[in-house]
């Protein structure tokens, strides 16, 4: 009974809309921890699906699914206080398409069909634009319009990615589901070109969701424009949906042994976001715009792990999981700075020690985090990848890779000490910071550094098993 | 090695409770230091016994469940750590005093705090056993140690000081991950043991990536750039820290890579051997032209590192040569020189804080005559300047002793090895002189004379912490410098856990050097008492009169026609040229009734400027001209997505 | 024994040769000139009188006569005289020298800059400079014989057959060591061309304009220090220009003190015809003593094969 | 070979497509629009895969929504918006009629390399597939104006349905349902944010969509 898990948020968003703010708040939170619930038991009793053809319990899946579950609840328990702070008029909508979001990402997660999995990132692009258009001002109307129309465009590819398998399929004379389980039994005897063609569009379309340069464009206006929980969300878990997809098709290529092939087009890819990420973030004057580069610059670091292979896969999965918690805790620290200030632009901004000392310990730590400080887990992440990319003896990659983050670790930094410690511009209001709107992040940062050296079995074991299915190891 | 976590825990804790008994001031601060400094003192002496008995630990931890923290205790990581755990003591103890009235009750308590996760992460990175182990505490010890660099982050200089440090120790261990990749994608594993398996041309890559690395933490010339912003910035026992034992840990991991990795090719003996002499010389060059104290101290720390290096080069050219007491003395020469400099460098930079203390200056051309004021400080001052310009009886000619002699082996050769013990030895030397010029003019301008500004009439030194840690440490200096024996033992326990693949040792000769050490100490004390003897039997019964100093005939002398910093070092400067650029900014003097004129002139950093001309501003300029691609416009974008695929499945 | 009774005997004659030096240049001048005792009579005149001390000064100043006398005399414990062995001596010994010699000079600029005086500062920058050069250029002839001799020790160099053995060994090469320790010569003890110790400008002073506030013992303890450091250089002169040894102690000495009171006249001689440098040439003065041995001993690398 | 039906359908979908290059004009677009719907839902009837019960009642689904649904949206969210008919082209008319030429002979040159007769024997099909899904990325491209772009996007979808309706191995009907059910929710939300921008800019003109950059 797989299903309930995506369901259960389903309905509670729709009755979220026919609902007085207060109770939509408690349901909200609710949802969420009957989702972290559930998803807990799935974990321990991976059972079977009704439709087992189309949903399934898989690694991959369950990762994501713990992560999003997980930021999630934490992200709701802010929310509510966070709305509390500032009155939306059309609070319900986004209580209500927060839930739809949370269930079609969920869905993501579980699908197990070549076109149910499309289907389903489709539909998060649905859920979440409403999100993006909750404060209906003229910049995030046209942020919801190039999120939508772009990502539309962008999934349309995959679309058309995945016919184009069916098609190898057709070319090659067989006939058989089109389940990923089924397909990597069948993959080596696919047609390989249009294994390669459906390969390079799916990647494309995924890709664009993911947020990989050139097809990142959308993704800055929309991080920027949306409130914070959404940002957060955007960035923490539906950046991971897309790269789940790009990973189940990355598993048929490994399947069918174009591992190489599929490899080498995810390092460039990586490289070239990472480098879109340095580009902005060097001289970026809004520290939310900041945050959804450094989300560009991680996705594109996840890549080049995986296109790796090897550690490098599991560097990548490790910081996939890191990401999305530090970052999230990042950007709901955003929404308690843009309460605070007022403002987005980073030299409006100053003096946060003092100011919301809170909130500085919880930004700066995931600051440090984002560029690769231990305590945190991204660091062990990126050690991996690097090793694995010497190890793979790709070392122009490796260097360009290092350069690079280099120079955004330079940039980032930059900004973050202006927020924290030069004097603040402007004498706004002192902000109070509630335990509410500063536990959730401490919360994410210390899951980040307790998973940095320590692991429960049953999670590494799952790793493993999901990068095995890549071809991914531990040499 | 259950000691030793034990006693980096105790350290940790301090850290922890400072933090948590925010609330009444003192009770945090003096938590803090005695149990930092308890816990240091326990390390101090653990890891003494365990260089003395030559003791080795392992103790291995399970890491993500298929890897593990490894830490090993030998005689390299032993040293080392007595040294940190020595100055984290002393500066523990200084701290005390120095920091009542600093800041807030919170500031005082995360100082506290990094300041023990300081101490801990860098015994820890001596004692690392594996990349894993030793990366994160690495990056703990720079992520630590930029916190304290920017405690006092209100002066827009300490901000710009904590943001290059932050840059530049990122860069850095960027380098060591290239060069720990490099060597885990030989070996494939992250242990260090099968690195000495791997062919030349890697090991020396590895060598150099890590090299590089290591040199911008410990301040190798063209990569110490951040060295003179972040020691200044620093409240002063952590300049004392930093300077004293943090930059050694990049010293450390140079020693420890090049064991790891058994080179045996001189290439990489001539790269450490240039490159320290380079340091040394440029940087006691800057360190003269400098009038910030604690700026001055920084550029000397540089020489130093230097010093350690030229010490190290030639131990590294005597294992390439096969001439095992070179290589010997080189390497102990080298060891020494980390402990004596931790000793008298951080006695300098805590003499230096009890003047920032008082005066509230760190320009030495605002002081002066404090001397008389402070008797302790000056004293504990005039006798650390005395060793760090390695002269005899004091614990810096002691190492600088053992390195002539590796040179003087080195010269005996032929080829390679006769140049670079040729360029050691006058390198030495020249370096020897200038030290001597940098700080008797620390000394003569600061110190002596007449103060020059208000700021340095009548301070007193109060802070008993302060004075006693100070003293202390001029006393170890002595004690070295007379009796360097078990040092040098200590040290020779470190080269000898090196496992150079040479013949063992020679240890006969070291004993015999280091009595002579002594005796000749012996034989400058006696004549100098009985030089003092003979004075003072001169002086008996005689009238001493006081008088003003001795105008040579102009009769109105007043404190500003003292000479200054800038004028006592101009002439030796210009002998550097464009190496050390010196800015001049002095209107001239014209018409009858002239304006009143000034003269200001500074000592810019070559490296700093070419470092902006040649790496940051080009960076800077492609990252611009890569801004067009994001122009907000969705037909541009809809079509990289076009592009993108058009591209990809030409690939196909 | 007889090693101390000769270190005595050179404390005690180091200020008489100084003397001839004066004498000489007074021959140039055409006078007459003071007594060759005179020296003497100064010494004792000084260690009679009491003193005055500026109120600037501190217990540094009072350090600086004492650690540069003392210096000096141990140095010359270390000097191996007319080719009997020093009264100390270890490997490495030299080293210490020359770094006893920089603890001398430490405390003589501090004792300067310790009265606040503009003209004492300027000496002590100038004292602080040229020595730099110096040591540089002493280690160069230090591997010099350390390429010969394979030691660094005096007494190897300068004691018993050493000196002989280094002509055999590299004759030609030694004749510039001699003119580049000359030179160090000069400049170590402030001489002219390096520094005029009998200018009545302060302006000019190197190592006079340093001692300017110094009076009484305290001064004769500064005087008799830079006698012997004299006397150290020229005697290794002198050991180098005759380094035979004619088997009977006494001609040795005799022979010795001979050839050392013609170094100073040597010294005397250059005082009387050569004026002194500007200040910024004096660099290059002493960069050709450095050059001078670097080729001796790029030299020696022909002959030691 | 004889005439086909199919083949039929598809040149007159070309032609269509052809138009839609030349229209000025939205309401035409959405005619084109409607009529490339219709064929396209019309083409599996023929295909002659398995044609049991289900297949025929999706078939007159997908007709409906793609042909009937979809286009009226549009047309509707055009009437509340009520905006000027004229499309402002980046690329002009008669230039995008030559751009459609000659990327409907390309499309027709390279699915004639591709040999995929073993898949489908008609032969303008994949011609077909491929220049909607060109014309569609020409729109989104080369319109200005928002609707356009949006009717852009549903040829796109089009194509590819055309594209995958035609092999044998295919989704279940529900799972195709599905992808067409996110179409239909897609063009929704395009609508009302095209409503929006129209109540914000009264314009629908893209050219106020770009202050967000860098």
């Amino acid at each position: 009974m797989v299903e309930i898990v995506f369901l259960a948020p389903l309905i509670a968003g729709f009755l979220v809309f026919f609902m007085p703010k207060s109770l939509g708040r408690q349901l909200l939170v609710g949802t969420g921890a009957v989702h972290l619930l559930l998803s807990l038991i799935l974990w321990q009793t991976k059972p079977s699906a009704l439709l087992g053809e189309y949903f399934a319990v898989t690694p991959e899946g369950m990762l994501s699914l713990l992560v999003i579950s997980l930021l999630f609840f934490l992200i709701s328990i802010y929310t509510v206080s966070y709305l509390k702070e500032s009155n939306l008029q059309s609070e319900t909508m986004f209580t209500g398409f927060m839930l739809l979001f949370l269930s079609t990402m969920t869905m993501v997660t579980l699908s197990d069909h070549l076109m149910v999995l499309w289907i389903a990132i489709e539909a998060t692009t649905l859920a979440s634009a409403p999100l993006i258009y909750t404060y209906r001002s003229s910049a995030s109307l046209e942020a919801t319009w190039k999120y939508v129309i772009i990502c539309s465009v962008g999934i349309a590819m995959a679309l058309l990615g995945s016919v184009f398998i069916t098609l190898s399929m057709d070319v090659a004379g067989l006939d058989s589901a089109l389940s990923f389980s089924a397909l990597t039994q069948v993959a080596e005897k696919m047609d390989p070109l249009w294994l390669k063609v459906g390969f390079v569009f799916i990647l494309v379309g995924y890709g664009t969701k993911m947020g990989l340069a050139p097809m990142h464009t959308w993704l800055p206006d929309a991080h920027s424009e949306a409130p914070s929980p959404a940002s957060a969300l955007l960035s923490g878990v539906l950046l991971n949906c897309a790269y789940l997809g790009i990973f189940k098709i990355n598993k048929i290529m490994h399947a069918a042994g174009l591992a190489d092939f599929s490899g080498t087009i995810l390092m460039v890819f990586g490289l070239m976001s990472i480098l879109a990420a340095a580009t902005f973030i060097l001289k970026q004057n809004e520290y939310k715009r900041m945050l959804a580069y450094s989300s560009i610059e991680n996705m594109g670091i996840i890549a080049f792990g995986t296109g790796i292979g090897g550690i490098g896969i599991y560097g990548a999965v490790i910081c996939m999981i890191h990401h999305s918690l530090i970052k999230s805790s990042l950007f709901l620290s955003s929404g308690n700075i843009l309460l605070g200030y007022g403002n987005r632009l980073i030299e409006n901004t100053g003096d946060m020690v003092k100011r919301m000392p809170k909130t500085f310990v919880a930004f700066f730590s995931g600051f440090a985090g984002i560029a690769g400080f231990p305590p945190l887990g991204i660091f062990i992440g990126e050690l991996f990848i690097i090793v694995g990319a010497f190890r793979a003896g790709h070392y122009l990659f490796a260097g360009i890779f290092i350069f690079t983050l280099c120079v955004i670790f330079a940039g980032f930094a930059n900004q973050v000490m202006k927020m924290s410690f030069n004097s603040s511009s402007e004498q706004a209001g002192e902000f109070k910071e509630k335990a509410s709107m500063v536990w959730p992040q401490y919360i994410l940062l210390l899951t980040s550094l307790v998973l940095c050296f320590f692991m429960p079995d049953t999670l590494y074991q799952t790793i493993v098993d999901a990068v095995t299915a890549i071809g991914g190891g531990l040499k | 090695m259950s000691q030793f976590f034990l006693a980096v825990i105790t350290i940790l804790c301090g850290g922890l409770f400072s933090l948590v008994l925010t609330g009444n001031k003192t009770l945090s601060r003096s938590i803090g230091v005695i149990l930092i400094s308890a816990g240091s003192l326990w390390g101090l002496l653990s890891s003494a016994t365990s260089l003395m008995t030559g003791g080795e630990g392992v103790a291995a931890f399970s890491f993500l469940n298929v890897f593990e923290f490894v830490f090993r205790m030998d005689g390299l990581s032993a040293f080392f750590l007595m040294a940190i755990f020595l100055v984290c003591l002393v500066a523990a103890i200084y701290s005390y005093h120095y920091m009542d009235g600093h800041g807030s009750a919170l500031g005082t308590a995360a100082n506290y705090f990094f300041f023990s996760v300081l101490a801990a992460s860098m015994a820890l990175v001596v004692t690392a056993g594996n990349m894993i182990s030793f990366l994160i505490s690495w990056e703990i010890m720079s992520l630590s140690s930029f916190f304290l660099v920017i405690y006092n982050y209100q002066s827009e200089e300490s901000r710009k000081a904590g943001f290059m440090y932050f840059v530049f120790s990122h860069v850095g261990v960027v380098f060591l991950f290239a060069g720990f990749g490099l060597m885990y994608g030989v070996t494939g594993t992250f242990g260090f043991d099968a690195a000495g398996a791997m062919p030349e041309g890697i090991k020396l890559a590895v060598f150099i990536l890590t090299f590089i690395g290591f040199g911008s933490k410990a301040g190798v010339f063209p990569f110490h750039v951040w060295l003179p912003h972040a020691h200044p910035a620093a409240p002063s026992h952590i300049s004392a820290v930093m300077s004293g034992c943090m930059i050694k840990t990049g010293i450390y991991g140079i020693f420890r890579v090049y064991t790891l990795l058994g080179l045996t090719t001189p290439a990489a003996g001539y790269l450490v051997l240039i490159a320290g002499i380079v340091s040394g010389i440029l940087g006691v060059a800057y360190a003269l032209g400098q009038n910030d104290i604690k700026r001055m101290l920084a550029y000397s720390s540089i020489e130093n590192i230097g010093i350690i290096l030229i010490g190290t080069g030639v131990g590294m050219t005597g294992v390439a040569t096969g001439n095992s007491l070179m290589a010997a003395l080189g390497f102990a020469g080298g060891m020494l020189h980390v402990l004596n400099h931790a000793v008298f460098k951080s006695l300098l930079f805590m003499g230096a804080g009890m003047v920032l203390h008082k005066t509230g200056t760190r320009s030495i051309d605002a002081l002066g005559g404090l001397l008389k004021s402070m008797k302790i400080t000056g004293t504990a001052f005039i006798v650390g300047s005395l060793a760090i310009s390695g002269l005899p009886p004091f614990n810096g000619f002691v190492s600088e002793f053992f390195i002539y002699l590796g040179s003087f082996n080195g010269v005996g050769l032929s080829g390679g090895a006769l140049v670079a013990g040729l360029c050691a030895i006058v390198s030495l030397a020249v370096i020897g002189g200038l030290a001597l010029a940098c700080f008797t003019k620390i000394i003569g301008i600061a110190f002596q004379g007449e103060p020059r500004t208000d700021a340095a009439v009548d301070k007193n030194e109060k802070g008993a912490t302060m004075l006693l840690s100070m003293v202390a440490l001029a006393l170890a200096c002595a004690v070295i410098g007379i009796f360097p024996a078990a040092f040098l033992n200590m040290a020779l326990m470190a080269v000898g856990s090196l496992g150079l693949n040479m013949a063992d040792i020679p240890l006969a000769p070291f004993g015999e050097l280091t009595s002579n050490i002594t005796f000749g100490a012996f034989i400058f004390l006696v004549l100098f008492i009985l030089v003092a003897g003979i004075r003072a039997l001169a002086y008996r019964g005689k009238p001493l009169a006081k008088s003003g100093t001795w105008g040579c005939g102009f009769t109105q002398p007043t404190v500003k026609m003292q000479y200054t910093g800038a004028s006592y070092s101009g002439s030796i400067l210009e002998l550097f040229g464009p190496a050390v650029p010196v800015a001049e900014d002095h209107p001239p003097i014209q018409g009858r009734f002239p304006e009143k004129t000034y003269y200001k002139s500074q000592v810019n950093d070559v490296a700093e400027e070419q470092m902006n001309r040649r790496v940051v501003n080009p960076v800077l300029f492609f990252f611009d001209r890569l801004r067009w691609i994001q122009h907000g416009d969705t037909h541009l974008y809809i079509g990289y997505i076009l592009l993108a695929i058009v591209l990809l499945l030409f690939f196909v | 024994m007889e090693s101390i009774l000769l270190w005595l005997a050179a404390i005690l004659i180091a200020p008489f040769f100084s003397a001839l030096i004066l004498k000489v240049k007074a021959f140039f001048g055409g006078k007459k000139g003071p007594p060759l005792l005179i020296n003497y009579y100064t010494l004792i005149k000084l260690f009679k009188k009491g003193s005055v001390y500026s109120n600037s000064t501190t217990f540094v100043f009072k350090l600086g006569p004492i650690v540069s006398c003392c210096t000096a005399l141990t140095v010359l414990l270390f000097l191996p005289i007319a080719g009997f062995d020093p009264v100390f001596s270890f490997k490495g010994d030299v080293i210490l020298v020359l770094y006893l010699l920089g603890l001398g000079r430490f405390f003589t600029i501090a004792a300067a800059m310790d009265t606040a005086s503009p003209f004492e500062g300027m000496g002590a920058a100038r004292e602080a400079y040229f020595p730099i050069l110096c040591e540089a250029a002493m280690f160069m002839i230090l591997i010099f014989f350390y390429r010969i001799t394979g030691m660094v020790q005096l007494s190897a160099f300068f004691a018993g057959a050493g000196t002989a053995g280094l002509w055999q060994a590299a004759g030609a090469p030694l004749i510039f060591i001699v003119i580049a320790l000359f030179i160090i010569l000069l400049t170590e003890n402030s001489r002219v061309p390096v520094d005029d110790p009998a200018t009545h400008l302060e302006l000019t002073m190197i190592h006079e304009v340093m001692v300017l506030d110094h009076s009484g013992p305290d001064f004769a303890l500064i005087e008799l220090g830079s006698f012997c450091k004299l006397f150290f250089y020229s005697a290794i002169i002198s050991r180098l220009a005759f380094p035979f040894d004619t088997g009977i102690a006494g001609y040795n000495l005799g022979i010795f003190a001979l050839v050392t009171g013609c170094v100073y006249l040597v010294v005397g001689v250059t005082e009387s015809v050569i004026a002194r440098y500007r200040m910024d040439k004096v660099p290059q003065f002493v960069l050709t003593s450095f050059a001078l041995a670097f080729f001796a001993t790029i030299i020696t690398m022909e002959f030691i094969k | 070979m004889i005439l086909h039906p199919v083949d039929t359908l598809l040149s007159l979908v070309l032609l269509s497509i052809l138009f839609s290059y030349g229209a000025g004009r939205v309401p035409i677009l959405i005619k084109l629009l409607a009529f490339q719907g219709i064929v396209v839902s019309l083409v599996p009837l023929f295909t002659g895969h398995d044609m049991e019960g289900g297949s025929t009642v999706f078939t007159i689904i997908t007709l409906a929504i793609r042909g009937i649904i979809i286009p009226l949206s549009i047309h509707l969210a055009i009437k509340k918006v009520a905006i000027q008919r004229e499309l402002s082209a980046i690329v002009g008319y008669k230039a995008s009629i030559i751009c459609g030429l000659v990327l409907i002979v390309a499309a027709t040159a390279i699915s004639s390399h591709l040999n995929l007769a073993a898949v489908s024997n008609f032969r303008l099909l994949f011609p077909a597939a491929i220049s909607l899904l060109v014309t569609g990325m020409f729109l989104l491209m080369a319109r200005r104006n928002a609707i356009a772009m949006v009717i852009g996007y549903i040829m796109m979808e089009n194509g590819i349905y055309l594209m995958g309706s035609t092999f044998s191995v295919r989704a279940r009907h529900i799972v195709e349902f599905g992808i067409l059910l996110d179409v239909l929710a897609g063009v929704m939300i395009m609508a009302i944010i095209l409503q929006n921008i129209k109540q914000t800019f009264d314009d629908v003109d893209t050219a106020h969509l770009r202050t967000l950059k860098e």
